[in-house]
C-alpha cells in the first residue's frame, strides 16, 4: 500500500514503533490504554468502599484500610484517569486532525509527556502496592507531614512527575492551537472542542506549577521536618491549603472543560444544526478558565480562614458559575429547530446536560456561607463532585469515545447495545449519587467507613446503584474491544459531521492531511433543514 | 522584529545599569531608611527584572503575542499573591 | 508532501513558524517556572509578615559578601549568555562559542562560591533542625528553611541550565552548523535570563531583611 | 426503620440556613424546569423523521445570551447577600454566653466546663442559652460539626477557634469530626445532650469536680513558674495578670492589641515576639512545654481576675 493509502494503525506494528512513536493520534491511543488501567484499580476501589459502607458498622475492612481505599480513589482517580483523560486520549487525537495540522507542536515533547505520566503513575503504583497512602487525596497537613505513617512521599513524588506530563501537554496544545492552524482557520472558525482545549491548556499550564511546588514543600516537610505547615514549628496548616487550593480548584476546571468541548461537538452534530451563540459557548470556556483561579477559597470557609477573604471567595464562587450557565442555556437552545437523532454519543451528551445542571446548582449551594458552613465536608459535597466529575467528565468523555471511535479506530460499535449502555450507565449513575445529597444534608460527614444506623437506607441504594453504574462501565469496554475485530468497517464521515478530522480518512493515514486543508467557511454549517429533518440538497 | 539582535553597546549598558541598581539595593538596605526600605528594594528588584527581560530577553524585539506570554505568568501570580495576602491580612479583624 | 527542508521539523510549514512556536514554547515553561517558584516565595512572604524580627536576625548571619560577589557573576553572566546568542544569530561562531564558555566558567564559579558559602553556613550550623544554633530565635529556623528550599531549588536550575549550555557548546563546537543551532541556543539564554531574574529577587529577600539595625 | 429525610432543627440559626437551603432547592427546581422542559420539548419536536416547520429563524442571538447572563448574576448576588448575612449571624455571638472549652485530640474530644466538670465525647448544655464553643486541637485538623445545630468548624492546631450556638430544643443530638484526621477519624463523635435549665444545674452538682477550670488553671500558674514572676511581690519586672483580660496592651514595638484568647496564647507560647511595650523580652517560650489544655486552664484563670485590682509591690 502506498503511504498515503496506509493509516497510523497499520504504519509499523512493530512494539519499538509504538513505544517510541513520535505521531499524536498513537500517543492519543496509548493514554488511553494506561488511563484505563488506573481507572480500573481505582474503580475498584471504589467498590470495596460501597460494600464496606453496606452496613453501619462496616465490617469489611479495617479503618486504616478504608481510609487507604478513598485515598486511592480519589488520588489515581483525579491525576490518573480525570485529568489526562480528554486532554491526552482526545485532545492529543483530535486537536491537530481539527485545526488542520501535520501533528502537535512538539511531537517529541508529546512523547515525553506519556512517559512522565507513566513514571508518575509508577511511583503511585509502587506506592499503593508497598501499602497504600491514609491521607485522601487533599493531603492536609499536618496529618500528611506529620503524623501519617504510609507512603505519602512516594505518592507525592508520583503525582509529581505526572503533573510535569500534563504541564507539556498543555504547553503543547497552546502552541499548537495558536501557531500551527490550517490557512484560513481563523479563531472564531475554530471548533468548540479546540477552544475548549486551549482553555484547559491554559489552567493545565498555569494551575500544576503550584501543585508540584505544594507536594514538593509537603513531601520535604515529611522527609526533613521542616516547619512551614506544622504548627509545632511555627508553619500554617491553612498555607498549605491555600496552595492546594489554589491548583485543585482549578484542577477541577482543567477535569469539566474538555467535557463541555465535546458536548458542543456533538450536539451540534445530532442535531444537524449551528451551535446557538458560537462566541459565547467559546468565550465562556475562557472566562471558566481565567475566574476558575480567583475562587479555591470556598473550599476553606470553615477552615478558620479569615471572615472577609470568606465573603469575597463566597462571592467571585457565584460568578464563575455563569460561564457554564451560559454553556448549558446555548446547548439547549441550538437544539431549537433541529433535526435530533438519539445515537449513542448523543444519548451520553443529552445524559451530560441533565447531570451537570444538577451538579452545577448544587455548587450553588456550597458557594452559600451559611449552607456551606453545615454541608462542608459531608456526603453532600461528595454528590456534588461526583455529578461534575462522573456525571459530567465522564459521560461527555464516553460521549466523546462513541462519537469519534469510528475515526480512531476505523470500526463501528453495536448501535443498540451502545444505547442501551448509555441509559443503564445513566440510571445506575443517579441512584448511586442522588441518596448522598440527602446524607449529606442529614449530615453524614465524608471518608468515613461507619455511620449512624438511621443512613443505612441511603448507602445500600447507593451501593445498589454503584453495582449498575459498574456494569454500565464494562458494557463498552466490552464492544469497544469486540468492534476492534469485528465492528463494521467505518465510512470516514459516518455521522455527517463538519469539522476537518472529517475530512481525512477513517483512521486517519500517519501524515493526517497529503494536502493541508484551507478553511473558508465557519465551524457546524450543516446545510438548512427540510420539514422532515433532512437536508435541503440547496 | 527590528533589527536582528540588540547592539553590544546596549548590552553592555544594560549590564551596568544591572550592576549599579544591584549595589544601590545594597546600600539602601545597610543605611537606616526605618520603613520603607523594603518596599524600595523590591521596586528597584522589579525595575532589574524588566530590564533584563525587555533587553537580555529581546522582549523589545519580540511581538505582542510573545509579550503576552511573558507577562501572563506573573498575572498569575498576582492573583494568588493578593488573595492568599487578603486572608491572612483580613484574620486581625473579625 | 512538501520538499523536507532539513532544518524544518515536518510538521511545520516553514522555519519562522517553527522558530516562533519555540520560543513560545519557551515562554509559557518559564511562566510555569514563575508560577513555580511562585508558591515559595509566597510562603517566604506569609512568614516574615508573621516573623519579622526574626528573618531579620537570621538574615544577618546570611555571608553578605558570598551573596553580592555572586549576584554579580549571574548578572555577568547574563550579559555573556544575551553577547552569545547575538553572536549566534550573527553566524559568527567563534565568538559565539567564546561567549558560550564565558558563560559556563561564570556559572560554575557561582556554584563554587555557593559551595563554600553552604559549608560557611553548615560549620555555623545554621541548618535547621536538632543542632540549630541557640543563638538565634526561635523562628529564625523557618528563615533558614526558607533560605536552603530558595537557594537550593534555584541552585539545581542553575546545574540544569549549565548543562544544558554544556552540551550546545560541544553540539555548536563538534558540528559546527550554527543556523541549526540558533533557536536552541536562543532558548538556553531565555531559561538562563529566567535562572538570573529568580536571583536578583533571592538576594534581597535572604540576604538584606533589615540589616540596617 | 425509619428513613430520616431532614435533620432536626435545634438551634436558633438553624432554621435561617434551612430557609437558605429551601431557596436554594426552588431556585434549582425552577431553573431546571428552565432548562429540562424545552430541552425534552425540542428533543420530541424536532425528532428526525417527524414533521415540524425547521426553517432557521436568525434570533436576536446577542440579547437573549445577555438576558440569561444578567439575569442568573442579578440572583447570584441575590443569594450571596443571604448567605453571607447568616454568616455573619454565626461568627458574631450574642451579648453574654456560657463559656465551654473544646480538645480534640486524635479520635476523641475532651470539653471542659467553666465549672471544672470535664467529659469525653459528650457536652452537656442547657436548653435557651447561647453557648460559645473556645476549640483548640493537640495534634491534627479536626473539626467539630453538629449536624442537628448546622455548625461546623475546622479546629487548626496551634490557635483557637470558635463558634456559638443557642440550643432551642432538648434531646440528644450527634456530633461528629468532619475533617479527616487520621485512622479512627470515624470514631471520633459523640453526643450533645440538651437539657432544661434545672436538670443541668442538676447534672453540674451531681459529681462535683474538686476545683473549677480557672482553680485549676491558678494552680498551674504556680507550678509553672509564671507566679515567681507576674505576682505583684517578686522584684522581677513582669506585667501583672489582674485587669489584663480584655484591657487594651501597648507593645513594645509601638502597637496596641487587645488582650483576647489570641494574644494571651500568643504570648504565653512565644512571650518574645509579643512583649509589652516597658518590660524586657525576659519571659521563656513555653512552646510545647504547655498542652493545650493546660493553656485554657491558664486562659481561664486569667479570666477569672480580670476584674480585681493587682497586688501593690512590697
Amino acid at each position: 500500500m502506498s503511504d498515503a493509502r496506509q493509516n497510523y494503525l497499520s504504519a509499523g506494528d512493530t512494539v519499538k514503533s509504538w513505544l517510541l512513536t513520535t505521531d499524536h493520534k498513537r500517543i492519543g491511543i496509548l493514554f488511553l490504554l494506561s488511563i484505563l488501567f488506573f481507572f480500573s484499580i481505582a474503580a475498584a476501589a471504589a467498590a470495596l468502599m460501597r460494600l464496606e459502607l453496606l452496613h453501619p458498622q462496616g465490617h469489611l475492612v479495617v479503618p486504616d484500610t478504608y481510609n487507604k481505599l478513598f485515598t486511592i480513589h480519589g488520588v489515581l482517580m483525579v491525576w490518573f484517569f480525570l485529568i489526562p483523560s480528554i486532554p491526552s486520549v482526545l485532545g492529543n487525537f483530535l486537536v491537530p486532525l481539527m485545526i488542520g495540522a501535520r501533528d502537535v507542536a512538539f511531537p517529541r515533547l508529546n512523547l515525553l509527556s506519556w512517559y512522565l505520566f507513566l513514571t508518575g503513575g509508577f511511583f503511585a503504583f509502587h506506592a499503593v502496592i508497598l501499602g497504600g497512602v491514609d491521607t485522601g487525596w487533599t493531603f492536609y497537613t499536618p496529618y500528611s507531614s506529620a503524623y501519617s505513617n504510609s507512603h505519602v512521599v512516594e505518592m507525592a513524588l508520583g503525582i509529581f512527575i505526572a503533573g510535569f506530563g500534563s504541564i507539556l501537554t498543555g504547553l503543547n496544545f497552546i502552541i499548537t492551537i495558536q501557531t500551527m492552524r490550517a490557512p484560513g482557520l481563523t479563531w472564531f472558525r475554530l471548533p468548540l472542542f479546540v477552544w475548549s482545549m486551549f482553555a484547559t491548556s491554559i489552567i493545565l499550564v498555569l494551575a500544576t506549577p503550584v501543585l508540584a511546588i505544594t507536594l514538593l514543600l509537603m513531601g520535604v516537610e515529611r522527609v526533613w521536618g521542616i516547619g512551614l505547615f506544622n504548627p509545632k514549628l511555627g508553619g500554617d496548616p491553612v498555607l498549605f491549603q491555600h496552595l492546594f487550593w489554589f491548583y485543585s480548584h482549578p484542577a477541577v476546571y482543567i477535569m469539566i472543560l474538555p467535557g463541555m468541548g465535546v458536548v458542543s461537538e456533538v450536539i451540534t452534530c445530532f442535531a444537524r444544526k449551528q451551535i446557538f451563540g458560537y462566541k459565547f459557548v467559546a468565550f465562556s470556556s475562557v472566562a471558566i478558565a481565567i475566574i476558575g483561579f480567583l475562587v479555591w477559597g470556598h473550599h476553606m470557609f470553615v477552615s478558620t480562614q479569615s471572615l472577609y477573604a470568606g465573603l469575597t471567595f463566597s462571592l467571585l464562587s457565584f460568578l464563575v458559575a455563569i460561564p457554564s450557565a451560559i454553556k448549558v442555556f446555548n446547548w439547549t437552545a441550538t437544539l431549537y429547530r433541529g433535526s435530533i437523532s438519539f445515537e449513542a454519543p448523543m444519548l451520553y451528551i443529552i445524559g451530560f446536560i441533565g447531570l451537570f445542571v444538577v451538579g452545577g446548582l448544587t455548587g450553588l449551594f456550597l458557594a452559600t456561607l451559611a449552607v456551606d458552613v453545615h454541608v462542608h465536608g459531608t456526603y453532600f459535597v461528595v454528590a456534588h463532585f461526583h455529578y461534575i466529575m462522573v456525571g459530567g467528565m465522564v459521560t461527555a468523555f464516553m460521549g466523546g469515545l462513541h462519537y469519534w471511535w469510528p475515526k480512531m479506530t476505523g470500526r463501528l460499535y453495536p448501535r443498540r447495545l451502545a444505547q442501551v449502555a448509555a441509559i443503564i450507565l445513566f440510571i445506575g449513575f443517579n441512584l448511586t449519587f442522588f441518596p448522598q445529597f440527602i446524607l449529606g444534608y442529614l449530615g453524614m460527614p465524608r471518608r468515613v467507613h461507619d455511620y449512624a444506623p438511621e443512613f443505612q437506607f441511603y448507602n445500600v441504594c447507593s451501593t445498589c446503584g454503584a453495582a449498575i453504574l459498574g456494569l454500565g462501565y464494562l458494557l463498552p469496554l466490552l464492544y469497544f474491544v469486540w468492534s476492534l475485530r469485528y465492528g463494521q468497517k467505518a465510512a470516514d464521515n459516518p455521522w455527517q459531521a463538519t469539522g476537518l478530522e472529517w475530512k481525512t480518512t477513517s483512521p486517519p493515514p500517519k501524515h493526517n492531511f497529503e494536502v493541508i486543508p484551507v478553511v473558508t467557511e465557519d465551524p457546524y454549517n450543516y446545510p438548512p433543514l427540510n420539514d422532515y429533518g433532512e437536508h435541503e440538497h440547496a | 522584529m527590528k533589527a536582528a539582535s540588540p547592539s553590544t553597546k546596549s548590552l553592555a549598558i544594560t549590564w551596568l545599569v544591572l550592576v549599579v541598581l544591584h549595589f544601590t539595593i545594597l546600600g539602601i538596605s545597610m543605611l537606616e531608611f526605618g520603613g520603607i526600605g523594603t518596599p524600595v528594594i523590591l521596586t528597584l528588584a522589579v525595575v532589574q527584572m524588566i530590564l533584563v527581560m525587555l533587553v537580555f530577553m529581546e522582549l523589545s524585539r519580540s511581538n505582542k503575542l510573545v509579550r503576552l506570554f511573558a507577562v501572563a505568568g506573573f498575572f498569575w501570580l498576582l492573583i494568588q499573591f493578593t488573595l492568599t495576602a487578603g486572608d491572612y491580612l483580613m484574620r486581625a479583624f473579625h | 508532501m512538501p520538499e523536507a527542508n532539513p532544518t524544518v521539523a515536518e510538521q511545520f510549514d516553514d522555519r519562522q513558524q517553527q522558530r516562533d512556536a519555540a520560543t513560545l514554547g519557551m515562554w509559557t515553561f518559564l511562566a510555569t517556572e514563575v508560577l513555580f517558584f511562585g508558591g515559595l516565595f509566597l510562603a517566604y512572604t506569609v512568614y516574615r509578615h508573621f516573623y519579622y524580627d526574626d528573618f531579620g536576625a537570621g538574615s544577618k548571619r546570611t555571608d553578605l559578601v558570598f551573596g553580592t560577589t555572586n549576584s554579580v557573576i549571574l548578572i555577568t553572566s547574563s550579559l555573556s549568555v544575551a553577547l552569545a546568542v547575538r553572536a549566534a544569530n550573527l553566524n559568527n561562531l567563534k565568538s559565539t562559542l567564546r561567549w558560550l564558555v564565558v558563560t559556563l566558567l561564570l556559572a560554575a564559579s557561582f556554584l563554587v562560591i555557593k559551595g563554600f558559602e553552604y559549608h560557611k553556613d553548615i560549620a555555623s550550623n545554621l541548618v535547621p533542625g536538632p543542632n540549630f544554633t541557640p543563638t538565634l530565635p526561635l523562628h529564625a529556623q523557618t528563615f533558614f528553611w526558607l533560605y536552603w528550599a530558595m537557594t537550593g531549588l534555584h541552585a539545581v536550575h542553575v546545574m540544569v541550565g549549565m548543562s544544558v549550555l554544556t552540551a550546545i557548546t560541544l553540539l555548536v563546537w563538534r558540528q559546527r552548523n550554527l543556523p541549526a543551532k540558533r533557536t536552541t541556543i536562543e532558548l538556553a539564554g531565555l531559561y538562563w535570563h529566567f535562572v538570573d531574574i529568580v536571583w536578583l529577587f533571592l538576594y534581597p529577600l535572604l540576604y538584606l531583611v533589615n540589616r540596617h539595625s | 426503620m425509619n428513613v430520616p429525610f431532614f435533620p432536626p432543627e435545634a438551634s436558633s440559626l438553624a432554621p435561617e440556613t434551612d430557609h437558605l437551603y429551601f431557596f436554594l432547592l426552588g431556585l434549582s427546581l425552577f431553573v431546571m424546569v428552565f432548562v429540562f422542559v424545552p430541552l425534552t420539548f425540542f428533543l420530541f419536536k424536532y425528532r428526525r423523521g417527524r414533521r415540524a416547520n425547521r426553517a432557521a429563524l436568525n434570533l436576536p442571538t446577542n440579547r437573549i445570551e445577555i438576558t440569561w447572563t444578567v439575569i442568573p448574576t442579578l440572583i447570584s448576588l441575590g443569594i450571596f447577600g443571604a448567605g453571607a448575612s447568616v454568616y455573619f449571624k454565626e461568627e458574631v455571638p450574642p451579648q453574654h454566653y456560657l463559656d465551654v472549652n473544646v480538645i480534640g485530640k486524635q479520635w476523641m474530644w475532651k470539653i471542659q466546663h467553666q465549672e471544672g466538670n470535664s467529659e469525653i465525647n459528650e457536652l452537656h448544655v442547657p436548653v435557651n442559652q447561647a453557648i460559645k464553643l473556645t476549640l483548640g486541637s493537640e495534634d491534627v485538623i479536626h473539626s467539630f460539626f453538629i449536624p442537628a445545630f448546622r455548625l461546623k468548624q475546622d479546629v487548626v492546631p496551634g490557635r483557637f477557634a470558635t463558634e456559638w450556638f443557642q440550643p432551642t430544643r432538648t434531646g440528644t443530638y450527634r456530633f461528629y469530626c468532619s475533617e479527616y484526621c487520621g485512622m479512627d477519624h470515624a470514631k471520633m463523635e459523640g453526643f450533645v445532650y440538651v437539657m432544661p435549665a434545672a436538670e443541668y444545674k442538676q447534672w453540674l452538682e451531681q459529681a462535683p469536680p474538686r476545683n473549677t477550670l480557672a482553680q485549676s488553671g491558678e494552680k498551674l500558674y504556680r507550678i509553672l513558674g509564671c507566679s515567681g514572676c507576674h505576682d505583684g511581690q517578686t522584684l522581677v519586672h513582669a506585667p501583672p495578670m489582674e485587669g489584663l483580660y480584655g484591657a487594651l496592651v501597648p507593645l513594645g514595638d509601638g502597637t496596641t492589641v487587645r488582650a483576647d484568647e489570641t494574644y494571651l496564647r500568643a504570648s504565653i507560647l512565644q512571650p518574645a515576639s509579643h512583649t509589652v511595650a516597658g518590660y524586657q523580652p525576659v519571659m521563656p517560650a513555653y512552646q510545647g512545654r504547655v498542652s493545650e489544655e493546660q493553656l485554657m486552664e491558664l486562659i481561664a484563670y486569667i479570666k477569672s481576675v480580670a476584674h480585681s485590682e493587682p497586688l501593690k509591690k512590697p
